[in-house]
């Protein structure tokens, strides 16, 4: 279980150093929505559904969404 | 220099936090006042999901802020892009019939799902936010599949006005009855059946309106007006 | 094995709130700086539930009949996080619809190239 | 006697019912904002006697104080809802007429949730509960800078909130840490419990406090927003932003300092910082040519002000502190909306433009001059019993220190005296040979001018008259263990 988890959280701060060096915007947007959802997984091993519900649908889906729309009116390169 | 202080400044931060962190053991039990709530919730609030009768009745208060907040980034929006001159909408190639055809037909069910989660809010994990987010999925699957099926934003506006104004006369009516802003005035009924809690469905109600709406608008905001 | 049971989930919730302030401070792409923002808020978040965990607890829903009160984990912080999940996508709409008004006056996101106003 | 919640749910209903009504009629929105910021101000003040005798706390949801989120109305939360209010007030008659473009009924509806915001921030007990109402405050102003939509504004917003979110995430954390070690979000809760823990484990949540609040609040590191902010939005955001926003992240700092950690001992910190800021504040005001712009500096140095008279910490000193408070408020919300039409008839916010304005606009400039002069503190307007208090009760110490630190104050003093008389000169001494066409302000922005004015000179007449409430909140602010007393009975 612990070792589930260890590994989880190693792709989790992967995926946020990869939103940091991607010159790319939306592949750095799509690895923060990878953030979210392994983050909604921990928390739902945390004891936490609820909060796993909203991050699930909130802070993985929604968010995407506004990014991606914000950069298809704006420009993709950094 | 300014690397070494940066370095400098993160160490001491990282050794604070560390310091802290000590103090807090993980998954230690703690006296802390969500004690107080797991013991005694069902009986002062009648829902059997704790976290929402921490989120509608014991901190009640804190949610009628966060829905405010929603609002005001609905208003913000609605306030920093609507200068922008209304030029005529790019062509947009129009979907394939499999495809407009799934989302009218997904579209529905979305809606029911996101009601069905924040009907359930005091009774499974969920409530008006998910819920509300869920359905503003929906919207997003629609505005995606068929770009041509627009929904008039004015209807967002009326739905999450109505939402938050529904949310503060509750809490008035509390106020008036008993005394207490948000006083859970309405009979608690029996735990674990759908209708009761009291106030908190009707609540959770408004607020999944409320929040389907707002979410839906930004949305459409942000793809229509820019 | 022992560190990892007690030290994982904080070494995620800061590693990510790190990571977050480093994206801010280094990249001058607004997207980018907000995309940092998003991140810090995740890790926030992750902080917060942590604070409120109880070992070998359950859910805080009396979903079937014999669960103890005792052995559930502290709802507080859970409320907290939905709280500051929703602020946060509050706060990203605005900086978001920011970001396309910038780039229509200026053509560009950079914020090393957008300096008209001086100290 | 009213509840004190209604002080936050009326113009929150207020709010809401903006964009309903707005279906009846396009022109109902401006007259909302009005009418709530009237019953706040009128429920305020009504509630004054009663504060001053005892403190009123409100449990909301009807649960002891612990378990559910408290009002505290205090003395400093009655004083700061009845300021809030009062500016509110004027500066939404000002608006009436004042904001013809763009999306006015949102804008009508921010201001109001703006204001909303601050008074939840002062009147709340709760920890996490202060943090909504930061928010609700901090994002309604980042929209309402953007507001107008032109390209200063646009980035000017962009920069405030990414620094201001990011001072919210420390605050966060910090809520996060002191949650895990005390296990409870009440304010008086925490304060009871904190006395007991190392001060080592207590040094990063206070720190992390003072960064976040500090962002807001504009203290020297993290003020770099500011003048863009203020000076790139409206005027009568500016005036709000300047006289009420602002001021709520130093009433947040001073609680979580005084009240929560009870530490009195970094009080020579504060008052260094507040001396930088200060001067800092000071001399950027003098360089500028942009007359939004030296305002907004100006805020800056007042602000620092206002901070080194809090860390003096003494009765005398924090009585000084929270005048200065009403005297700002009052005199740069005034500066702003004087500022407001003599920009919009000159065309132009470069100082040179303004020049033999005194003659097109007699009345707005008088209404400035008076505005200048009590911030400089002349007497006899409200600025000169506030600047006295502050240097009378530094002086009371007797210390060496504490008699360099007053001389730096004043030398402060007379840069801003220098700026503003320059300011003076530009619109009553030159450029008389040019006749202008030249108008004065439409007789509803002069109402509020008239109004500030006359509040200005009579407390400056007859201070007085603030005595006993500013007396009562300096010794809330010091008063822990009487805090604690009252909220957990």
């Amino acid at each position: 279980m612990i070792f589930i988890i260890a590994f989880l959280v190693v792709v989790m701060l992967a995926g946020a150093i990869a939103a940091c060096l991607f010159r790319d915007l939306l592949n750095a947007v799509i690895a923060s929505c990878l953030v979210s959802l392994i983050a909604s997984i921990l928390f739902y091993f945390l004891q936490a559904p609820d909060v796993a519900m909203a991050e699930a649908s909130i802070g993985a889906a929604l968010v995407t969404a506004i990014f991606i729309i914000a950069i298809r009116r704006t420009e993709r390169r950094e | 220099m300014r690397n070494l202080i940066g370095i400098v400044l993160i160490l001491i931060v990282a050794s604070g936090v560390f310091l802290c962190l000590d103090n807090i053991p993980f998954g230690a039990s703690r006296e802390n006042v969500g004690d107080f709530y797991n013991s005694s919730g069902v009986k002062q609030t009648g829902a059997v999901n704790m976290v929402t009768s921490v989120v509608l009745n014991y901190r009640g208060f804190d949610t009628l802020g966060e829905v405010t907040i929603l609002f005001i980034a609905s208003l913000g929006l609605g306030a920093v892009l609507s200068t922008v001159k209304t030029s005529s909408r790019e062509e947009t190639t129009p979907s394939s019939l499999i495809l407009s055809t799934g989302c009218r037909f997904l579209f529905p069910f979305i809606l029911l799902f996101g009601t069905y989660t924040f009907l359930h809010g005091h009774l499974t994990p969920g409530g008006g936010f998910q819920g509300g987010a869920i359905i503003a999925s929906g919207f997003l699957l629609r505005y995606l599949g068929c770009p041509a099926k627009r929904t008039n934003p004015s209807l967002f506006v009326a739905l999450e006005s109505t939402g938050g104004l529904v949310f503060t006369l509750i809490g008035l009516l509390g106020l008036t009855l008993s005394g207490f802003f948000l006083f859970n005035f309405l009979p608690k009924g029996e735990a674990n059946t759908l209708f009761s809690a009291g106030i908190i469905p009707v609540i959770y109600i408004a607020i999944g309106f409320k929040v389907g709406a707002e979410l839906a608008g930004i949305i459409d905001g942000l793809i229509v007006k820019s | 094995m022992n560190f990892l049971n007690s030290y994982i989930f904080y070494i995620g919730a800061f590693g990510l709130i790190f990571i977050g302030i480093y994206i801010l401070l280094t990249r001058k792409n607004l997207i980018k700086m907000i995309i940092g923002l998003s991140i810090i808020d995740t890790g926030v978040n992750l902080l917060l539930i942590c604070m409120g965990f109880l070992k070998k607890g359950t859910a805080p829903i009396f979903s079937r009949p014999g669960i103890k009160p005792e052995n559930m984990v502290d709802p507080t912080p859970q409320a907290l996080v939905l709280t500051a999940i929703v602020i946060g996508v509050a706060v990203l709409a605005m900086a978001l619809s920011l970001a396309i008004r910038l780039y229509q006056h200026y053509g560009t996101l950079d914020m090393r190239k957008i300096k008209e106003q001086k100290w | 006697m009213v509840n004190p919640v209604l002080l936050l749910a009326v113009p929150l209903a207020a709010a809401f019912s903006i964009p309903l009504l707005g279906f009846l009629s396009k022109r109902s929105g401006k007259f909302i904002p009005l009418l709530a910021m009237a019953f706040n101000l009128a429920v305020s003040i009504s509630l004054i006697p009663a504060v001053i005798q005892k403190p009123i706390v409100v449990s909301l949801g009807g649960f002891p104080p612990p378990f559910c989120i408290t009002l505290f109305v205090g003395p400093v939360g009655i004083l700061f809802t009845a300021i809030i209010a009062l500016v509110g007030f004027v500066v939404s008659i000002y608006a009436m007429d004042y904001i013809r473009e763009g999306a006015r009924q949102q804008y009508h509806a921010l201001f109001l949730l703006l204001l909303t915001g601050a008074t939840g921030v002062v009147l709340t007990g709760d920890i996490f509960n202060l943090f909504v109402f930061f928010e609700i405050l901090c994002i309604s102003s980042y929209a309402l800078v953007a507001y107008t939509g032109d390209r200063a504004g646009i980035e000017s917003s962009c920069k405030y909130l990414i620094q201001g979110s990011l001072g919210s995430a420390f605050i966060l954390i910090a809520i996060a840490l002191l949650y895990g070690q005390f296990g409870t979000l009440n304010m008086a809760d925490i304060a009871s419990r904190i006395d007991s823990a190392s001060p080592i484990r207590l040094f990063i949540p206070l720190v992390l406090f003072i960064t976040g609040l500090g962002v807001e609040a504009a203290v020297f590191p993290l003020n770099a927003w500011l003048p863009d902010a203020h000076s790139s939005a409206p005027s009568t955001i500016s005036a709000i932003l300047s006289g009420i926003a602002v001021k709520i992240g130093i009433y947040a700092i001073c609680r979580v300092i005084f009240t929560i950690f009870g530490a009195t001992d970094i009080s020579l910190f504060l008052m260094l910082l507040g001396l930088l800021t200060l001067l800092v504040g000071e001399l950027s005001a003098f360089r500028q040519s942009d007359i939004k712009r030296m305002l907004a500096y100006s805020s800056t140095g007042q602000i620092g002000l206002i901070f080194f008279a809090m860390g003096v910490g003494t009765q005398a000193g924090i009585t000084g502190g929270l005048f200065q408070f009403t005297t700002h408020a009052l005199s740069k919300s005034l500066l702003f909306l004087a500022t407001g039409y003599m920009i919009y008839r000159a065309g132009s916010k470069e100082i040179s433009s303004l020049e033999g304005m005194g003659k097109k606009m007699p009345l707005t400039c008088l209404a400035f001059t008076i505005g200048a002069f009590s911030l400089i503190g002349l007497p006899p307007f409200i600025g000169f019993p506030s600047k006295f208090t502050i240097v009378y009760s530094v002086l009371a110490e007797k210390s060496t220190l504490y008699i360099v630190f007053i001389a730096i104050v004043l030398t402060g003093t007379v840069i801003e005296g220098a700026y503003f008389f320059r300011v003076i000169q530009a619109i009553y001494f030159k450029g008389e040979k040019e006749k202008g066409e030249g108008r004065e302000a439409p007789l509803i922005a002069l109402i509020p001018l008239v109004i500030l004015t006359l509040l200005i000179i009579g407390i400056g007449i007859y201070p007085k008259i603030l005595s006993g409430i500013l007396n009562s909140s300096a010794s809330e602010l010091l008063d822990r263990i009487g805090y604690i007393k009252e909220v957990l009975r």
